[in-house]
């Protein structure tokens, strides 16, 4: 197994799938760079780095730099997709779903559904997302909840270099169309990866932590949050079932029942703003479908219902961090019914 | 470029099923048998069809919210259609999109479209395609959906790509209510789009043979890998924007002056027996077959299979 | 009090503020109608005839017919409010929040945010949504979940005459930007309407019917169906305690909580598809803070996680109804603590 | 226009508070004093300033992602900038916003925008409140800025409602790493803005004299009533896209040329000089003073209050 950074973990990955599938192409602003500039194209891949070295490699046919137009280039990514490619488009912040949702929305994800299962779209919708450097409420936003409310779309979480690689070649190789949120923060988080083919099916729970006592759902960049939190809990003795959810649609239902069934106890964690969120959904899943076994009422840590703002202190404030879980953990294993 | 028997033969039976589909449809929209929203194409059957001819199955489109021109013209199965508007689950897209979405990616037919100016991003995606297949990607788009930011990042972005897409805007001088003059702020939409950095012509919209010529060239001009172009179509549309609308921005006169001297279908017949390439005999042999058809496309509509509540979560996804 | 359709209360109350503000405008596809056409200018008021008149009384500079460019609509709307006018911008179909989503979601709502409490954007973005017109996937979608999850904006979804007059005035005179979903299949409904000056301030739920054995919450075209339902119980001698929301955000949390805590049974009924939803918000809600009071598990009836169908049997398969409603009552009442 | 002692003292004080708040932003960067993404202006002063020179409180500016040099010119004040930049909670906007949303209502600033292409809308607005005024709204923008849906449709609706909005294209010939060349599908932004039917001109971004005449007839043609201008200005960026970039898209030697032989400061200071209207001396004693200004600003940003958590959920709404 090698050792990679996440953002290492995506490049090579779309290489090999571009290596392994001539009729993958991929889109984005700046992702060769340099186009009709002196220095000429040059494959910088991107300002993340997630796909450098791909134009020199496959060709201007296949790594496709666009002007700044999101809504023509998920639009150009579906249409190659309908017509026979498989594509795979960048968003370079996922905040800019704001000016091209239309075309994820209506279009993307109901194509199949009003075409009566007559058409596929394999595209994947590449979306770095989240807070952590400061940049403002802007480029710094989580958008699960968005695209996880819209049928249609599959919605992909990775939190770590080996679940990059799986569910990303997974992605790909879908037929249907998927949303992958890539955290910014996590881009220079460093593992062990898989060599060789490996994908990891949608709707699969990963269990990060076991333990009796309490129940914590993460996804993304609270996954670390939530294990930093359940060490800290171990040392006081409280077991933390620690589920990172992988996908968000399709959720993995049975795992978080199972593991409520067995805890009683529900604690879940979420980078965006408390109203219509992941959080929600979640906690209301568990208060239909296992309300019997719940001892305690359902907490959430989430930020506040405010855009992210940009001062470090401030930020820092907005976001969950260990502490606030574990206190939330601490409120949840101290209530007693009235 | 000369047409043969067979090519006039077909060309006009296309317009007319499009004609009769349409009238049929006012009809029985007016007796309440049909659910949503129809946009209905009639008078605007040369610009479907005169584009249309000259394409394959590998040949793609893409279209708008008055979509039925565009699907019969590129070879939707009628019947198949007439049962989606009814809803039924035989229709061509399951009842599950109706007259808004009839698509059949099979024939080349990327959707008909209910969100204005959406097609042309994805057109560009089929001029991907088509790039690398030697077909050509068409984007039907109106004088409203001219006006729409996806529309002109679409132009920009063919250009750039130097993909072969024809922005084909059928100008039918109207967006809902509004007069295409004043939505329009630019001298004309094509040299607007000319300055977008592709070959932008014009041509008429009536005349099935001005387009059949005109986007033929161009056509040609894109497969030779010249990138975009774009072509506007002075036509007229012949019923209210949406089933029900009462038309009072029209002039006065507007309506019967359009009908009685700007109809695509009169003007063909008029230029065909003039110049005896067919009898009117032929014609009214295709308007009899053509009018059987459509009856039996209503027949069978009406009696079709009906959706059932399970089919709702079906076609979502392909798997989940 | 005279009797009105909610399209003709829309209109009067636009009407009313109009002549009141100078400061007043209203822009929209439409929404005179005629522009630049043989007929010419009239003042037909848009498709759902809720501005009817209003440019032959107020002129062309404030009642603006625009191209089809919603994310100008928005953006023009929102730079008048900045700078010292009201703006009314009407978005013809809810549907079309795709295209337009970043002015409404990263500008508007953020403005006074981003910049530090210093700014004002009195905006009202009028939204016609929901089914029931057959007007398949892309023109017949309940929208509340996305704007509801968007700190910034306040969000309206009035059920009758009466309260489509109090609440519209409220959101022209607020201060902040508030989405008012206008629901289309409503507007010919009829009612009492209040005379002279009326408002309605945001975050007070409207008691429906009462009772003391369910809560039902529900908004916008959902009220009638729950009303219907809370009757068929009430013959059955079940007492609902049915509230309309009036407003999703701000929330009425404690009308909401005080009714649960009575009940000790909730179920809520929501237009849009279930994941990330305002079904999924309010069981949240409740889980949490009136966890205790809880003697079943929350129900929600919504539709199914799919697009819109277009077919007249395939939407109201989706859609909730009276008999689902009443149905999932009768599983609440019917639980017992296994 | 003949340009007063005073008027010119006030331009180049206003460039060169733009061009060394720039200079010194980008070293306290590198010692990693200051969070999240900065876009530096440095190179552009002749574009902000020779614009904003003309306009009043109540004339409108919106701006971009590089909002730095638009926020002075128009009259921001410099300190509360600064700490806004380091996130102060006495910040211009209480370090809510940082670099990429300073904004000053009260002054006419509508803000720096982190989305790409979304000014121009609002700057729309803002010229429906500038035609009821009778002043202008100015559109800064990019020469990436201008290939997004957004830009388009902002400039058709101006031009249909005829408002007073001047649509400034900074063309420095990059959108991050991409080249002007390859993104702008057209012949040229100003060829493809003046067919959306609104007078387009060009002018020299790097002398302050030019931008200033060119701008000013602008300025007046839409006070008049034609509706909305557009103006591409050819200029050159000093930095990299953001703080942070290695800048491989440059051609060899490019940095070093434009910075001597392009040098909007260097350019003014040659001009005045040379014809008499000011001395190098009184330049000289204004780079004093901004000097001055900026360590004044940076020192108190720096020891400047700090938000608490309790400031987070300030502001979301004026009443809720
Ligand atoms: C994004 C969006 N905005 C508005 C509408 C409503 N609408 C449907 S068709 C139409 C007019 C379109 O005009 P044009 O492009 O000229 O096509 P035509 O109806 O003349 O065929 C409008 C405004 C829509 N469906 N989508
Ligand atoms: C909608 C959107 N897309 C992409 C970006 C990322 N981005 C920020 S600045 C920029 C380049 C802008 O180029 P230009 O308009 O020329 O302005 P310049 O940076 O040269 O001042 C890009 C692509 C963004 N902020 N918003
Ligand atoms: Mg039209
Ligand atoms: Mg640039």
């Amino acid at each position: 197994m090698a050792v990679k950074m996440i953002r290492d973990v995506i490049r090579d990955t779309i290489d090999e799938e571009m290596a392994r599938d001539d009729s993958l192409i991929m889109l984005g602003e700046d992702i060769v760079g340099g186009n009709g500039s002196a220095g000429g194209p040059e494959a910088i891949g991107g300002i993340w780095g997630t796909s450098g070295g791909l134009w020199a490699k496959y060709g201007g046919d296949r790594v496709i730099d666009t002007p700044i137009s999101e809504s023509a280039i998920i639009g150009a990514a579906a249409g190659a997709a309908l017509t026979g490619k498989r594509a795979i488009a960048e968003i370079m912040f996922a905040d800019f779903i704001g000016v091209c949702m239309d075309q994820i929305w209506n279009q993307v994800a109901k194509f199949r559904y009003m075409f009566g299962g007559k058409s596929r779209c394999p595209i994947v919708i590449r979306m770095p997302y989240g807070a952590g450097y400061n940049a403002a409420p802007q480029h710094s936003q989580a958008i699960h909840q968005f695209v996880t409310a819209m049928p249609g779309l599959k919605v992909v979480m990775p939190s770590t270099p080996a679940d990059t690689k799986g569910l990303l070649t997974q992605a790909i190789r879908d037929d249907d169309p998927v949303i992958f949120l890539e955290h910014k923060f996590l881009y220079a988080v460093k593992g062990e990866v898989p060599d060789g083919d490996y994908t990891i099916p949608f709707g699969h729970a990963r269990q990060v932590t076991q333990g009796d006592d309490i129940t914590i759902l993460a996804t993304g960049m609270m996954v670390g949050m939530a294990e930093t939190a359940a060490k800290t809990l171990a040392q006081d003795g409280v077991g933390c079932d620690l589920l990172d959810l992988r996908t968000t649609s399709p959720l993995d239902e049975e795992a978080i029942l199972d593991s409520v069934e067995r805890t009683g106890r529900l604690l879940i964690v979420d980078e965006a703003p408390p109203r219509c969120s992941l959080a929600t959904d979640l906690s209301s899943l568990v208060a239909h479908k296992a309300f019997a076994s719940l001892k305690a009422p359902i907490e959430m840590v989430t930020p506040p219902h405010s855009p992210v703002p940009f001062a470090r202190e401030l930020e820092s404030a907005y976001l969950p961090s260990p502490d606030r879980i574990a206190a939330a953990a601490a409120r949840l294993l101290s209530y007693r019914r009235g | 470029m000369q047409l043969s028997r067979d090519a006039l033969t077909r060309a006009y039976r296309q317009m007319k099923t499009i004609r009769l589909f349409e009238d049929r449809l006012h009809d029985e929209i007016a007796l309440g048998e049909i659910a949503g929203f129809t946009h209905l194409y009639a008078g605007q059957e040369a610009c479907a069809v005169g584009v249309c001819e000259h394409l394959g199955p590998d040949d793609y489109i893409i279209s708008t919210h008055r979509g039925h021109g565009h699907c019969i013209a590129k070879g939707c199965d009628v019947e198949a259609m007439m049962k989606e508007i009814y809803g039924s689950s035989d229709g061509l897209c399951k009842g599950k999109g109706g007259s808004m979405h009839i698509a059949d990616v099979g024939v080349g037919m990327l959707g008909a479209n209910g969100i204005v100016g959406a097609g042309a991003p994805i057109a560009v995606g089929a001029g991907i395609t088509a790039k690398s297949n030697g077909t050509v990607s068409i984007c039907f788009s109106g004088d409203g959906a001219c006006n729409q930011g996806t529309t002109f990042e679409a132009m920009n972005m063919a250009v750039v790509l130097k993909l072969p897409v024809i922005f084909v805007f059928e100008n039918n001088h109207y967006s809902e209510h509004t007069g295409e003059a004043y939505a329009v702020g630019a001298e004309s939409m094509t040299t607007r789009a000319a300055a977008f950095g592709m070959k932008a012509v014009k041509a008429n919209g009536i005349d099935f043979f001005d387009v059949y010529q005109t986007i033929g060239e161009l056509i040609e001009w894109c497969k030779a890998g010249n990138g975009p172009a774009s072509i506007e179509l002075d036509c007229e549309r012949f019923f209210g924007h949406f089933e029900g609308d009462p038309q009072r921005y029209r002039g006065e006169g507007e309506l019967e002056r359009i009908r009685a001297e700007r109809d695509c279908l009169t003007t063909f017949r008029t230029k065909v027996t003039e110049a005896k390439l067919l009898e009117g005999a032929d014609l009214d042999q295709i308007d009899e077959e053509v009018t059987a058809l459509i009856d039996r496309a209503v027949a069978q509509a009406k009696t079709a299979p009906r959706p059932t509540p399970a089919d709702v979560t079906q076609d979502v996804y392909i798997s989940y």
